[in-house]
């Protein structure tokens, strides 16, 4: 096991090098100058800046000064945004992304997964029909009309919860909610479609053949085998979570990775960028590795190797 | 709180004067009238009604609070908030706050200041050298150095000192001047800037609230970027218990419109400082204030023929399109086919149509505005004329040898890839299309940094330009077309191998002259004439072709008083700010 | 089969082996894609969900041909008109006609949905098919590249494309393809491992099959049946990408439209009093296509299982014995009165 | 059957030290073929037998090359397969002359192909026929080969009874004329009755078009129904071979003799008196193993020398060979 | 016939049929037979003609829908528990207080039989706490012992140990483990050692004798496999296309067979022992399609001594002893034809002419 452990440890750091590597002459790929801003008097300046932050030496220079402070786990200070260091600014807004990706889980996938368990026990039944056609609605509406009709409808007329913002707890049911409703969709018909090819095994026969009753067979063999394989997706899920959802955090004004994550590249923020993007890899990775693991101690079949 | 205004006034008959000389005509916003009543409707209000201590408003955050580095005006909204300064503009009004005394030599060459005893928020005190400090560090740049004795030598070696400004004691400083400039009164937004703190922090400086020194009347609390930034009264405040009477400020951040609204409908904030065109029908138009235009877009013509290739440097456009893009009845036929009345007003429509080079705001000699005392003759009609428009195109065609419109190269238009921006284009290129008949036209859109790329660079045949305009300066905006620097050869360009923002399109010598000796023409009237020569001239090339003037409004709900939006889009500004309980 | 045999019916002579053909196959030959198409034809939701494709399709295509105004006309005095018979979806704010523009955008989404879904998966299949015939190293590589790229967030590829590229139609799908490859080389190099030694790809190998052969001609049509509800699935999701990046301001670029453009520049206009149906059209029509296609994808993934088929059969019939019962009762009851 | 008169005639293949080694990852190799020789006459038919995983399969497949041999010869018609390369053996025409029949009626049959399609992909892969009319008629004769209709060429696998779809099968490997089938499990998935019925068929088969047969197979019964002679292998070795009459009547390999007991006889008054010694122990892990006698761990018989040395086949007796260093007489 | 023993299961004229889209699968098509306490009765018959949907309609294991009971009864009779009910008549809810307890079950394959998640001794252990009231140590204890019984070395680590991490033979052990955990009175055995090397199958098929002689059990077991049959069976129902065409004891099938497909049946196997080979018997073609059902006898199409009849009516039965009887029109008195069996032998039962036996018709 932990021979298992430390090879898998090893292929992630290999992961995150390659990540890193990869989106650092991406990123340089980028046209334009960062230090241009939207009514600059003075282009030399600009220049000037350029030569301040070593990006007018050769690429490789850069690469090296770049895998250094990458092995001292300092990303340096933001071009755009003159005193925001990038490690303060993700100690600072990764909070606030896990928080919401982390309620929209605690609340999406529990609430999926049951809707897929009860639809695919009673298919057809009203449950069924009711979640299918959640997960078409939230699926066939784009994020941001219905991140908009929630605020509409549960703030504007109904004045239940605000608007926009992120202060109290009470700001973050709306976004939560909106994030979570793709979720919900995506694990209940993940969960439907698993449940119903566990349903086909012969070791539910067997099950019903010592006399057990539905229920039993249903939560103590169906729906634990039909969870394993979910498990294996929640890496990228959780992933892609933690980065944030850009639209989201826009219309909410939620101050997370994600918008920071878009207007660094937009803004050609290097550093930033670089920062959000080799973090991004680091969590991509962990999220992928801590699954591996858990994979390994909760499916028996699994070998190690 | 007002009259505590008006002694600080009084207080300071040099500094008065030396600001009410040149302050009144560049320092506008809005008029002293509307101030005026502003001060009556407070000084009526029963002073039982009950106040909160808590204002709430959507703006734009700003991009650092790094003094030094910040290049946006919305940085120094917050400065305003946080920082002292010698001078405060309130609502158009400008008193003294930390400076004592301001002496101008009588050649306008030399200022020299007292400061009062006041202290940072931590207890420091606020001297002279925080000032010089400041002013080093921010004003010698390669565009101002020069100004400045010794200004360059500090520039150009990385100085920590200059020669020209300097402190003689610890509440004395002293600003020598190269030559005398219209436009500086000495009341310019100058912090003080405490050298020990700037350098402790080193580069985390202005990244957070905790990065920032507070002298002003506001603290910075907590700053959550792209969500809200909070603000508590600052107690060591120089007029702390005067200027400011609200205690608590929160700037929430909101960049979707329907997001905003919904925000302002349940009273999550008080006020927003930029209705812009998508909020403007929605928000009840009694609580919109029209503030005046500051941002002149414009519609500028490559007429150089050169464009800059990384590998070549500077080489030409192709004969076709720079002889194409040379022909003044060209570009007159595109400018004349524009209606640029309705087009402002369909792209947004809270902005107006802008046929000048000077900010509306600024006031002219009487108490008219400038650009209404001092007009231009032969301009092309705001509605646009269609007729004349073809004349000059067949006139255009005739000269270069075409028969047929279809026969033009293809041109592209260059703007960034704002909403507005692209819808403005969009628009020109389908009038241009409908009266013209031209249909080469292709739009190019880019990030922003890669567009200003594109224009230094001259990609661009055609270029939708947005300017913002300083009210306090006239003089700056004109500056952007003179020929400086030795740009305005392409072969200086070369030689140079940095290219200048903006030094493409105009080159005149005549209007080189006007605008820098109104520089130092201290007589109203007569630099007026000069401005207005320059402006015509530059009008004539066609060459930058003004269009819209970018305004706006701004909402605050019935229950707030003495807010209101300074220049610039996102500005917002306070004049004894108080928020009836509702 | 109660009936009484008597004697006399018997005949006991013996029967030659060809009246009795013992090998006969008496059931009619079933082909699978026409069984699957039947099967599909009998949902009234997909053929719903198929009409309006073609609605929409036949829309794109004709309707900027019959409109009277061109998708790019400025109409400066007709701005922000409501619908009308002259303006089915009324103008926008710089008078140009929407129903036009969005057919026009229509067009450029349809486009997008169809090339984003399918290069991606061409690629993706032809990765993934090299990855799982070869193995060994060429697979160990491939799926390390898998997933490098896969950690990597998709809106570095998208933004770097379209900055480089410029945003059109070409360079948001060049985006797709070369951000949204690694899931289809995955499935499919799943399914080739799966199917590459299962016995009749031996027994191909044995005919002397090449390894295109075998790929393409006997594992490909074995999961074609995935392979067409993981595309319909992949239309609206490549549609849905491109109104994502149009939100972020990643869009195709001006004058050419996009109904994800037009459906996120309307969302400006969604408490409007005035223009809201500059919200209303673009997002519904976006919302109505992906919804066809979605449900289609559905349709299709059942009627691919024709055990579905057995189960909605016998839920009917389980109903129409209910319902009897229920009637039965009743009778029985008002009897009973 | 013609024991006597195969003896003579020339030998088809001779298998020579074959190894085939499955690498499991992380230095593990399963020894999944472990040096086998043996040699097949024309138109003899040799029978494989053995347990479940002991690398029948392995044998057979690496006889065909769908796996390559990671050791010793294969020599087919006097040329050796191993070390030619693909277009080597693609010039020879190998898989024209060697076929297989597969186990499973069911996986082995491309549901997306009609039956006739299937009969004729090699035909067409192989260019044999001047078009496909032509080729239609060959698979036409080749379903009437065995058994089925013309009709049953439009027709996909799916409809079929596994009989038929095995035989399906056969016409598939009978469409190139091969030399050489082998045959694994072939009948295994069968009910009895269409067992017999392919068991008859390939029998004729053999007779008609000169075949080889390598028969693998865990029914004992079939394989001494169909072989002249026999193999018994025992995890990746063989333990015994010979004719098959001599190997079923005196078997002297423990492992052989505990196989032939453990069968079960359609006879219930011979199972009634039957007493049968049952193989008890741990199974010997053919993943990098140690040398010895692999049947060892289940041996009543083991010594010492068992699990240190590995025995040789040795003959004991004419054609008959045994790898035991106690065979039981 | 020894002494009569008690009667644990009685079927009577069971039909059951699959409803499906494509119409209606009539996979058991009216089937008679009984099961005594301690006794091994064997189901032979080709794929598909319906052994496992008779044995799982006892224990109501299919889904219903698509399964319909269409009509019959199966009796379970249990006079030590006082148990006597019409299995047909009950709901899911009811049968389960059977399944396990009364009824068990032994899958074909054991592999995907047992759940893959779960230690096969939490298995046992639930099992055994569904029917009694045992605390879990208990049932542990139990379940060990049974692991123990059904031969698996060192039982303890066996209980926690999953299902992948056995051999075949070791995971059908644990199935035999977990059907015995109840104690039940009647054990169906799906063919449970198709999937096992013949040295395997040897042992488990051993395990199961001795476990039915100490329980005294009655067993179903089902089996393509002749050999197996004759060595485990008392009695042998040999079923076509839904029907059981042939039914005595052991010996009778085996040396008298009645119908042309026990013959056919008997006549395919190989045999083992005999040197001089013989042509096999085969039976040609395929059975028919039970979506139509011919209207004659099934098996008729392939039969090669088939009669106009056969084609036009479905045959009773015949009786020719009181445990043995066949469906088939040759053994009708008034059907003239008279073969000899290419099969069987002539033992002592009576019955004198070679198999070539002639009765009455029953009138059903
Ligand atoms: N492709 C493969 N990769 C790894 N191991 C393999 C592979 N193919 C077969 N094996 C292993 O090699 C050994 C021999 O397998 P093989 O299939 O040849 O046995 P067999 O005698 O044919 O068994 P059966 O009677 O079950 O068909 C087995 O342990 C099997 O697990
Ligand atoms: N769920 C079902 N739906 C439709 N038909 C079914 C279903 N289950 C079984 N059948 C049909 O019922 C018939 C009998 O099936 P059954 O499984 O009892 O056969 P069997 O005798 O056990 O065969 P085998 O020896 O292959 O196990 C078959 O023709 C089969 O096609
Ligand atoms: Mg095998
Ligand atoms: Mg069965």
């Amino acid at each position: 096991m932990i021979k298992y452990v430390a090879k898998r440890l090893l292929i992630s750091l290999a992961t995150v090098w390659a990540i890193a590597t990869i989106c650092f002459f991406l990123i340089r790929l980028l046209p334009g100058n960062p230090f241009i801003v939207a009514n600059p008097l003075d282009i030399t300046n600009a220049e000037k800046m350029m030569e301040y932050y070593g990006l007018n030496d050769p690429v490789w220079m850069q690469y090296v000064r770049f895998m250094n402070s990458l092995l001292h786990l300092d990303f340096g200070y933001s071009l755009a945004h003159a005193g925001r260091s990038v490690n303060e600014v993700i100690a600072q807004y990764f909070p606030v992304t896990a928080q919401l990706a982390i309620q929209a889980m605690l609340f999406g996938i529990p609430t999926g997964t049951l809707l897929g368990i009860l639809s695919a026990y009673k298919r057809g039944g009203s449950v069924d029909i009711f979640a299918q056609l959640m997960t078409i609605l939230t699926t066939a509406i784009p994020a941001y009309v219905l991140a908009a009709i929630l605020q509409l409808v549960l703030s504007v007329k109904l004045g239940w919860f605000p608007a926009s913002g992120w202060e109290t707890q009470k700001y973050t049911i709306l976004p939560t909610l909106c994030l979570s409703l793709g979720m919900i969709s995506g694990h209940c018909r993940g969960m439907r479609t698993l449940m119903l090819e566990v349903g086909q095994q012969d070791y539910l026969k067997t099950a019903k053949a010592k006399g057990l009753s539905e229920v039993r067979i249903i939560f103590f063999h169906q729906i634990r085998n039909a969870l394993l394989p979910m498990v294996t997706n929640l890496g990228l899920e959780i992933a892609g979570l933690l980065m944030g959802s850009f639209v989201i955090e826009k219309i909410f004004s939620v101050p997370g990775l994600g918008k920071y994550f878009v207007n660094s590249i937009n803004e050609l923020d290097y550093t930033m960028a670089m920062g959000l993007v080799v973090f991004q890899a680091v969590v991509v990775v962990a999220a992928n590795f801590v699954v591996d693991i858990l994979y390994v101690l909760i499916d028996p079949r699994v070998k190690l190797d | 709180g007002t009259t505590a205004d008006k002694t600080s006034n009084a207080g300071n008959s040099t500094a008065a004067d030396a600001g009410n000389n040149t302050a009144d005509s560049e320092n506008a916003t809005p008029t002293t009238t509307e101030s005026a009543t502003t001060d009556t409707t407070v000084t009526e209000t029963p002073v039982e009604q009950e106040t909160l201590d808590t204002f709430r408003f959507v703006a734009t955050e700003p991009n650092t609070l790094n003094m030094i580095e910040s290049t946006s005006n919305l940085d120094t909204y917050v400065f305003y908030l946080t920082s002292a300064m010698l001078y405060r503009s309130i609502d158009g009004v400008v008193t003294p706050e930390v400076c004592d005394t301001l002496t101008v030599s009588d050649d306008r060459m030399t200022y020299t200041y007292t400061i009062k005893e006041a202290t940072y928020s931590d207890g420091t005190k606020i001297t002279a050298d925080d000032f010089v400090y400041y002013l080093v560090k921010k004003y010698l740049t390669s565009e101002n150095c020069t100004y400045f004795v010794g200004g360059e030598d500090t520039y150009n070696n990385s100085l920590e000192t200059c020669e020209g400004i300097y402190s003689v004691d610890e509440s004395t400083f002293v600003i020598t001047m190269t030559s005398p400039i219209v436009t500086f009164n000495g009341q310019l937004e100058i912090y003080p800037l405490q050298k020990a703190f700037v350098e402790a922090k080193g580069e985390a400086l202005g990244g957070t609230p905790a990065d920032l020194l507070y002298s002003g009347p506001y603290l910075l609390t907590d700053w959550v970027v792209g969500s809200s930034m909070t603000f508590v009264k600052n107690d060591s405040y120089i007029n702390a218990d005067t200027l400011f009477p609200t205690q608590n400020l929160t700037l929430v951040v909101s960049s979707d419109a329907s997001t905003t609204y919904s925000m302002y409908q349940n009273g999550e904030v008080d006020a927003i400082i930029n209705v812009n065109k998508d909020l403007y029908e929605l928000i009840d138009q009694a609580d919109c204030t029209y503030y005046s235009a500051d941002s002149l877009w414009g519609i500028e013509y490559n007429t150089t023929g050169f464009t800059y290739t990384d590998g070549d440097g500077f080489v030409s456009r192709g004969d076709e399109v720079s002889a194409l893009m040379k022909n003044l009845n060209f570009r007159k036929a595109l400018s004349y086919a524009i209606n640029r009345s309705a087009v402002a007003a369909v792209v947004d429509p809270t902005s107006t149509v802008a046929d000048r080079y000077v900010s509306t705001s600024v006031k002219g000699t009487g108490d008219a505005a400038y650009v209404d005392e001092y007009t231009l003759e032969n301009t092309a009609p705001l509605e646009g004329d269609a007729e004349a428009a073809v004349g000059y195109l067949n006139a255009a065609l005739a000269e270069l040898g075409y028969s047929d419109v279809s026969q033009l190269p293809e041109l592209s238009f260059l703007t960034f890839d704002s909403a507005s921006q692209s819808m403005y284009v969009e628009t020109v290129v389908s009038l241009w299309k409908s009266v013209l008949g031209l249909e080469n036209v292709t739009i190019n859109l880019q990030p922003i940094q890669s567009a200003i790329m594109s224009m230094v660079y001259m990609n661009y045949d055609i270029y939708l330009q947005q300017l913002s305009m300083n009210p306090d300066d006239m003089l700056e905006q004109l500056g952007f077309w003179k020929t400086t620097g030795g740009v305005s050869d392409v072969a200086g360009f070369q030689a140079s191998g940095v290219p200048s923002f903006m030094a493409s399109m105009h080159a005149d010598e005549a209007y080189d002259t006007l605008v820098t000796d109104a520089y130092t023409e201290f007589d109203d009237a007569a630099r007026f004439s000069m401005v207005q020569q320059a402006e015509q001239l530059l009008y004539d090339s066609y060459t930058f072709f003004p269009a819209m003037a970018g305004g706006g409004y701004y909402a605050t709900k019935s229950y707030v008083e003495g807010y209101y939006s300074t220049y610039g889009e996102n500005g917002y500004g306070f004049a004894n700010l108080v928020v009836y309980a509702h | 089969m109660k009936e009484k045999i008597i004697s006399e019916m018997l005949d006991f002579s013996p029967v030659s082996e060809k009246e009795r053909d013992a090998e006969q196959i008496i059931r009619p030959s079933v082909r699978y894609w026409p069984e699957v198409w039947k099967r599909l034809f009998r949902n009234k939701l997909a053929v719903l969900c198929i009409v309006i494709i073609g609605l929409i399709l036949l829309c794109a295509i004709i309707m900027p041909i019959l409109s009277p105004y061109e998708f790019d006309e400025v109409s400066l005095f007709e701005s922000g008109l409501k619908p009308s018979a002259a303006h089915f979806f009324g103008t926008d704010a710089s008078g140009r006609d929407l129903w036009t523009r969005v057919w026009i955008g229509a067009r450029a989404s349809l486009l997008i949905g169809f090339l984003g879904a399918l290069t991606p998966f061409i690629i993706g299949t032809m990765i993934g098919a090299i990855a799982g015939w070869y193995g060994g190293r060429i697979d160990m590589i491939i799926m390390r590249v898998c997933d490098i790229m896969l950690c990597i967030p998709s809106m570095i590829y998208m933004i770097l494309i379209l900055m480089v590229m410029g945003g059109s139609v070409s360079s948001l799908v060049v985006a797709m393809a070369i951000s949204g490859w690694m899931g289809s080389a995955r499935g499919f190099r799943g399914r080739v491992l799966q199917f590459k030694n299962k016995e009749f790809t031996l027994a191909a190998k044995t005919q002397g099959a090449s390894a295109p052969r075998i790929i393409f001609r006997h594992i490909l049509p074995n999961i074609l049946g995935n392979i067409a509800v993981g595309l319909s699935g992949a239309v609206p999701g490549a549609i849905f990408m491109e109104a994502g990046m149009a939100y972020i301001g990643l869009g195709v670029t001006p004058p050419n439209i996009s109904l994800g453009q037009l459906s996120t520049d309307g969302i400006t206009y969604f408490m409007s009093p005035t223009k809201f149906h500059l919200f209303l059209y673009p997002s519904l029509v976006i919302s109505i296509m992906i919804f066809a296609f979605f449900m289609f994808g559905n349709a299709l993934r059942d009627a691919l299982d024709p055990r579905l088929r057995d189960e909605e059969y016998n839920a009917k019939r389980m109903r129409k014995i209910k319902r009897g019962q229920k009637r039965e009762a009743r009778k029985l009851g008002k009897a009973a009165v | 059957m013609a024991e006597s008169g195969a003896t003579k005639q020339e030998i088809l293949l001779d298998v020579q030290n074959v190894k085939k080694y499955f690498n499991l990852g992380h230095g593990k190799r399963l020894h999944a073929v472990d040096d086998i020789s043996f040699q097949i006459r024309r138109g003899e038919t040799l029978g494989l037998v053995g347990e479940s995983g002991c690398g029948k399969t392995t044998v057979g497949r690496t006889l065909v090359q769908l796996y390559e041999a990671d050791g010793g010869k294969i020599i087919f018609q006097g040329k050796d397969i191993v070390p030619m390369t693909r277009l080597q053996r693609k010039k020879e025409q190998l898989t024209k002359k060697m076929q297989m029949i597969f186990q499973d009626p069911y996986a082995s049959l491309n549901p997306y192909f009609t039956v006739g399609e299937i009969i004729g992909e090699g035909l067409e892969i192989h260019k044999i026929g001047a078009d496909k009319k032509e080729r239609l008629e060959m698979v036409y004769e080749l379903l009437d080969r065995v058994g089925l209709h013309k009709e049953h060429a439009n027709r996909f696998p799916h409809e079929f009874s596994g009989g038929q779809r095995q035989r399906v099968g056969i016409a598939r490997s009978l469409a190139l004329n091969p030399d050489f089938i082998v045959c694994d499990e072939a009948t295994s998935a069968l009910d009895v009755s269409v067992q017999a019925q392919v068991i008859n068929m390939l029998i004729d088969l053999r007779e008609k078009m000169n075949l080889t047969y390598l028969v693998v197979a865990h029914d004992l019964s079939v394989v001494r129904y169909i072989s002249d002679r026999v193999a018994v292998m025992y995890l990746g070795q063989l333990v015994e071979i010979g004719a098959v009459d001599e190997v079923y009547d005196h078997p002297m390999h423990p492992y052989t003799i505990g196989l032939l007991e453990a069968v079960p006889v359609a006879d219930p008054d011979y199972e009634k008196d039957r007493k049968i010694t049952m193989m008890k122990g741990e199974i010997f892990s053919p993943v990098n193993p140690r040398p010895g006698c692999r049947f060892a761990t289940r041996c009543p018989y083991a010594a010492e020398e068992c699990s240190s040395m590995t025995p040789l086949l040795q003959s004991v007796g004419g054609d008959h060979f045994v790898a035991c260093h106690h065979p039981v007489r | 016939m020894e002494q009569k023993k008690e009667r644990l299961i009685d079927v009577k004229d069971l039909e059951v049929s699959f409803m499906t889209a494509n119409g209606e699968v009539k996979a058991v098509r009216g089937i008679d037979f009984q099961l005594d306490k301690g006794e091994t009765l064997a189901i032979v018959g080709e794929s598909g003609c319906g052994k496992s949907v008779t044995i799982q309609t006892i224990m109501r294991l299919n889904l219903e829908p698509p399964a319909v009971i269409k009509g019959g009864s199966i009796t379970y009779t249990n006079s030590e528990k006082n148990i006597k009910v019409d299995i047909t008549k009950l709901n899911n809810k009811q049968m389960q207080a059977y399944r396990g307890k009364e009824f068990s079950m032994i899958f074909q394959d054991a592999m995907t039989s047992l759940n893959p998640t779960s230690k096969v001794g939490r298995q046992i252990v639930e099992a055994i706490r569904k029917h009694t009231a045992l605390s879990y140590m208990e049932a542990k204890k139990n379940a060990i012992e049974l692991l123990g019984k059904v031969g698996l070395p060192n039982p303890e680590a066996v209980f926690s140990r999953y299902p992948h991490t056995m051999s075949g033979g070791q995971r059908q052990r644990v199935m035999i483990a977990l059907a015995l955990s109840c104690n039940p009175s009647i054990l169906f055995a799906d063919e449970p050692t198709t999937a096992l090397d013949v040295t395997i199958q040897s042992q488990i098929l051993d395990l199961m004798n001795t476990i039915k002689k100490e329980r005294d059990m009655g067993i179903i077991f089902i089996t393509h496999n002749l050999g197996v049959v004759a060595r485990m069976a008392d009695r042998v129902a040999v079923m076509y296309a839904g029907q059981i065409i042939e039914s005595g004891m052991l010996r009778e099938i085996f040396y008298q067979p009645k119908h042309p497909y026990t013959w056919g049946l008997l006549g395919s196997v190989p045999e083992l022992k005999k040197s001089e080979n013989k042509r096999l018997l085969s039976i040609p073609g395929t059975p028919p399609d039970l979506f139509a059902p011919p209207k004659g006898c099934g098996f008729a199409a392939r039969c090669p001594y088939c009669m106009k009849a056969c084609l036009d009516y479905m045959p009773g039965e015949y009786s020719i002893t009181d445990s043995h009887f066949a469906r088939c029109w040759l053994l009708d008195e008034e059907c003239s034809t008279r073969i000899t069996p290419p099969v069987g032998r002539a033992v002592n039962t009576g019955d004198s002419d070679d198999g070539v036996f002639k009765t009455k018709r029953k009138e059903n």
